[in-house]
């Protein structure tokens, strides 16, 4: 395990960014935080004094042109690999990394857009010193297993990082760094144990969360289906492909989409199989705790807490998913 | 390098001004080709929508025509354009587009001269600024 | 390989199939994609029209058809509405194949009931016409087809085709005067001719109100669920299992199927 | 207070005068709370009413039938909310019991979790709630408690007008159009919005700074006389964007020129004219 101070935090990311894109939470406006590349001389907050949004916006853009079509040639806009380092996104977050993994790049037809900022990226994942009142990560899973996703994990400890690199290139990237002594390791470990709080049981979860469950209807009556929950996910992929006529020819975009949407199923003919609030609340717990665990094994929440904290309407998927409000 | 032809929506009024415009052109009288005309029913058909939509798309004036109150052929549409058009007029200063590039007036079917006289002063108005540029 | 890179295609020609149903014959630009392409019953396409969207249809030609695809759109929506006023030669974008197909070589010795309605025809005559080609391959073949009016009928050109090997029943809700064929709903014809269930596999497309009635007819003349196959349908976008929007329970109608059968379906949430 | 609107909810089940109470409940902390709906007296225990009561409820009335009889506490804000739907003719007045509830300002939950207090102040209060200067609901059946406006007023926000045009593209650039501020608006009912229609297409999905300016200023002008400046789209914008701040102008400018204020006129503004209107049609030689 390495130590970096807090102070050294700007000299790292200089240092980084010679080999790789340094992406990290940046200042956007009043309130929050948000995965940007890191412009020179800017500096990243992760020292947990921010609401930082979720690195979806990152490894999926709000929009991105997939091709256009010039001269008759449809001409692909797939971005160049180039080397990353993620820097600061919670430790659940590296984790929805791995759901979005099995989303876009399993099976025989990979997502070459997701996969062309994914291939060469160098995960930093924090383990903020203050836990968030909203977090549940070990709700969702074994938290300790998710430092696999990351190639050095962070741990605050207030005035300093603890860096515990967990791949070669992450031992690699923080070889510059001072070694930490064990009482620094006791207090890393101390702080992630925090987290791993609660229960995980994918099963129960699954029994709880019965599709004709008679809660549904009012869990679901206080929703206004804005869709925050899903857009402030870091787990949440769910995107919709457009058309645009630009000069020359036309483009094909991709953009957010969420299932909190009346028009996301709604088809051409005017038929919507998940007509009213109810069944896209429920498809979203359900996608989540049920489909996705049968799909690849695997929970689709993280338990960062993002949607409990965004929620207009207070719904709060702890309460849900832990029986209190469907029992 | 050219000289700058700024673009121009007229929203015009069926029964007023479109015949405005029409008298203007059968009199023979010279105004700027400047001007796309868009031909509604009723100046009450004047989405706000329309006009926003026109900036968004480029176009660096819009000018609203329709029939004087009292004239109209639906007896009151221009009646409630008449509330509608100063509210989208703060809003688009709000949006910081200036208060020159929007233009609202009444002309009848017999006011030819005045049709031709307002395009004209509304392009050279226009060719004081910069163009509005698309917005992307 | 870009799975969201359609290929160029072009219109070779189109067929009006009923006042709102035309079908495109499509032909690959790219000398390459043609060579490649190959596909099973069953499978569906997602069709760009450049600068409008796109939108998802199944291949309702059948692989024994070499070197054109075709694909019959209703007009309802933005882009079937500019499929619509497309003219021949127009170049159209295709993703292809997607999707799972009809077993079609589990029913190898077995009878097939085919009972559609309306444009659901579209997915059932790709796997027809490919059993009709290997007609030694399988039983005795039979078609039950209705639709609202006479005009309503698709692929008309080819029930002559059909009935050389099979047999083929027409039925209309409501006749005009030139119709002498049966009136009545595909339901009660089926009821009527009640084929028998031994050793048959059924396949039935429709509007979901006929398939609700077929299904109680199928059940009362002894199908069994695992032998009565369907295609679903959802709002699809990428094809691929990614966008997720098409999934009913854990199961993705873009890529488990859109072929179900009846016992799987019986294992998903009521949804669809 | 939380004792008074609980009984007051009983009374209204108890007699009949509504089929269910529309409230407020307890959240997961105490700076946030939750909408809750109640139906019987036992539910009237789960009610509460604090700072931390920011949701604006008008918005769950158009998801009941008219003929619905229901209950629904209001702020002053929500109140005018209320009574725009009324005006528009979406509820009826006589169906819904409105439960008035004095206020001095509500809590902005995201900024009361990061200040660690739910106190209300200027640092954790909701923006829109510095804007305001109701403290009692216009439009209510019974109105409990008192309540005094401790906030200090937020000035001029709207940059000079220079700058304006810049300032709204870097602002509309972060939008990613969840379209959170038009879920949450209980005005903003339309059964289909003209942001969903695929044709015409007045708007692309494509997130894009000029693409969202459209959205939004096409939501200012369908709001221009109906916006009551509760704040909740401000509120829920998962980007910060100041969502409101071109309606707020707007309302300042409707007061001016034709002397009405959203939520206390009988009709809507833009569905009636006079004829002694200010005209902007007539321009001076």
């Amino acid at each position: 395990m390495k130590l970096l101070p807090k102070s050294g935090v700007a000299g790292f990311i200089k240092e980084l960014s010679k080999t790789r894109e340094v992406v990290a939470p940046v200042s956007d406006g009043e309130s929050y935080a948000v995965f940007k590349s890191v412009a020179p001389g800017e500096t990243p907050i992760i020292d947990g004094s921010r609401f930082i949004l979720s690195p979806r916006s990152w490894f999926m853009p709000g929009y991105e042109v997939l091709f256009e079509t010039k001269d008759g040639e449809i001409v692909d806009k797939t971005p160049e690999t180039k080397a990353y380092a993620t820097i600061g996104l919670y430790l659940a977050d590296a984790h929805a990394l791995e759901v979005f993994d099995r989303v876009f790049l399993d099976g025989d037809k990979p997502d070459p857009y997701y996969n062309a900022r994914r291939a060469d990226n160098a995960i930093f994942a924090l383990v903020p010193a203050k836990k968030r009142w909203s977090v549940f990560w070990g709700m969702t899973g074994n938290v300790c297993d998710w430092k696999k996703a990351c190639d050095v994990v962070m741990y605050d400890l207030g005035s300093e990082f603890v860096m515990e690199p967990m791949t070669d290139r992450g031992a690699e990237l923080t070889k510059s760094l001072a070694d930490a002594d064990d009482s620094k390791k006791a207090a890393a470990d101390a702080l992630l144990a925090r987290y791993d709080e609660g229960e995980v049981d994918v099963k129960a979860i699954g029994e709880r969360l019965m599709w004709d469950n008679p809660k549904w209807e009012e869990v679901s009556r206080k929703c206004v289906a804005c869709g925050v929950c899903t857009y402030g996910c870091p787990s949440c992929s769910c995107f919709d492909m457009r058309d645009d006529l630009k000069c020359g020819g036309a483009e094909r975009y991709r953009c957010l989409d969420s299932c909190q949407h009346a028009d996301f199923t709604l088809m051409g003919s005017g038929y919507n199989p998940r007509p009213g609030r109810m069944p896209r609340t429920r498809q979203r717990l359900l996608h989540k705790f049920k489909y996705q665990p049968e799909q690849f094994g695997m929970i689709g929440c993280v338990g960062c807490g993002r949607c409990v904290e965004l929620c207009p309407v207070g719904i709060d998927i702890r309460k849900i998913v832990g029986g209190k409000e469907t029992k | 390098m050219s000289e700058y032809n700024p673009k121009i929506l007229a929203v015009l009024c069926n029964w007023c001004s479109y015949a405005g415009a029409d008298l203007a052109g059968s009199s023979r009288m010279h105004y700027p080709t400047n001007v796309r005309i868009l031909r509604v029913p009723c100046s009450g058909r004047v989405d706000p929508m329309f006009v926003l939509k026109a900036f968004k798309s480029g176009f660096d004036g819009v000018i609203v025509l329709g029939c004087h109150p009292g004239d109209c052929h639906y007896a009151k549409g221009n009646y409630y354009t008449r509330r509608r058009i100063p509210l989208l007029k703060n809003l688009l200063a709000n949006l910081g587009v200036p208060e020159e590039r929007f233009h609202f007036e009444w002309v009848s079917a017999s006011e030819g001269a005045r049709f031709a006289e307002l395009v004209t002063e509304f392009t050279a108005a226009l060719k004081e600024l910069p163009p509005m540029g698309k917005m992307i | 390989m870009n799975p969201y890179k359609p290929m160029l295609a072009k219109i070779e020609k189109i067929t009006v199939e009923t006042p709102d149903t035309k079908t495109f014959k499509v032909v690959f630009t790219d000398p390459e994609d043609a060579a490649n392409f190959d596909y099973k019953p069953g499978q569906f396409q997602q069709v760009s029209v450049f600068g409008v969207g796109e939108c998802t249809f199944c291949l309702t030609s059948s692989p024994t058809m070499k070197g054109y695809i075709e694909f019959s759109a209703k007009k309802v929506g933005v882009v079937t509405s500019a499929l619509h006023e497309a003219e021949e030669g127009d170049i159209i974008g295709i993703r292809a194949p997607l999707g799972n197909h009809f077993p079609t070589d589990e029913w190898k010795g077995k009878n097939l009931l085919f009972a559609g309605g309306g444009i659901g025809m579209a997915p059932m005559r790709s796997v027809l016409n490919y059993c009709l080609a290997h007609k030694e391959d399988y039983g005795k073949i039979t078609v039950i087809y209705g639709s609202r009016t006479p005009a309503d009928l698709s692929y008309k050109y080819e029930y002559d085709e059909w009935r050389k090997g099979a047999d083929v029943y027409l039925t209309v809700d409501a006749g005009d005067d030139s119709w002498t064929g049966r009136v009545g709903h595909v339901p009660g014809y089926l009821k009527e001719l009640a084929p028998s269930s031994e050793n048959t596999v059924a396949v039935t497309c429709g509007p979901p109100i006929m398939i609700k009635f077929v299904l109680q007819e199928l059940k009362a003349l002894g199908f069994e669920d695992e032998n009565i196959y369907t295609t679903l349908e959802m709002k699809m976008k990428c094809g691929i299992g990614k966008c997720g929007r098409c999934n009913i329970g854990s199961k993705f109608v873009c890529v488990d199927g859109p072929v179900f059968n009846y016992k799987e379906i019986a294992d998903l949430p009521q949804e669809f | 207070m939380t004792d008074k609107l609980r009984e007051e909810a009983k009374r209204v089940l108890r007699e009949g005068i509504a089929e269910m109470v529309i409230g407020w409940a307890e959240g997961s902390a105490e700076f946030k709370t939750t909408p809750f709906f109640a139906f019987t007296e036992e539910d009237c225990d789960r009610l509460v009413w604090n700072t931390a009561c920011v949701n604006n409820l008008a918005k769950y009335l158009t998801d009941y039938p008219k003929e619905k009889k229901i209950a629904l506490c209001v702020k002053p804000c929500d109140s005018a909310s209320v009574n725009v739907l009324i005006a528009e003719n979406k509820v009826l007045r006589e169906n819904i019991y409105v439960i008035g509830l004095a206020c001095g300002g509500v809590i902005d939950p995201i900024k009361a979790a990061d200040a660690g207090t739910c106190e209300l102040s200027d640092a954790t209060a909701k923006y829109a709630c510095l804007h305001c200067v109701h403290d009692k609901p216009e439009v209510a059946d019974i109105v409990l408690g008192e309540a005094e406006r401790k906030l200090t007023p937020a000035g001029e926000d709207m940059p000079p007008f220079e700058e304006r045009r810049k300032y709204w593209e870097k602002e509309f650039d972060k939008c990613v159009r969840c379209y959170a501020c038009r879920q949450v608006c209980p005005n903003c009912y339309c059964e289909q919005c003209f942001a969903d229609r695929t044709d015409p297409k007045w708007t692309s999905r494509k997130p894009t700074a000029g693409e969202s300016w459209m959205f939004h200023a096409v939501r200012v002008m369908h709001m221009a006389g109906r916006c009551v400046g509760c704040g909740e789209c401000e509120r829920v914008c998962p980007k910060s964007i100041p969502v409101e701040k071109l309606s707020r102008e707007m309302a300042k400018y409707v007061k001016d020129i034709y002397d009405y204020t959203a939520g206390m006129g009988e009709k809507p503004l833009l569905g009636t004219y006079k004829d002694e209107d200010y005209d902007a049609g007539v321009h001076e030689e």
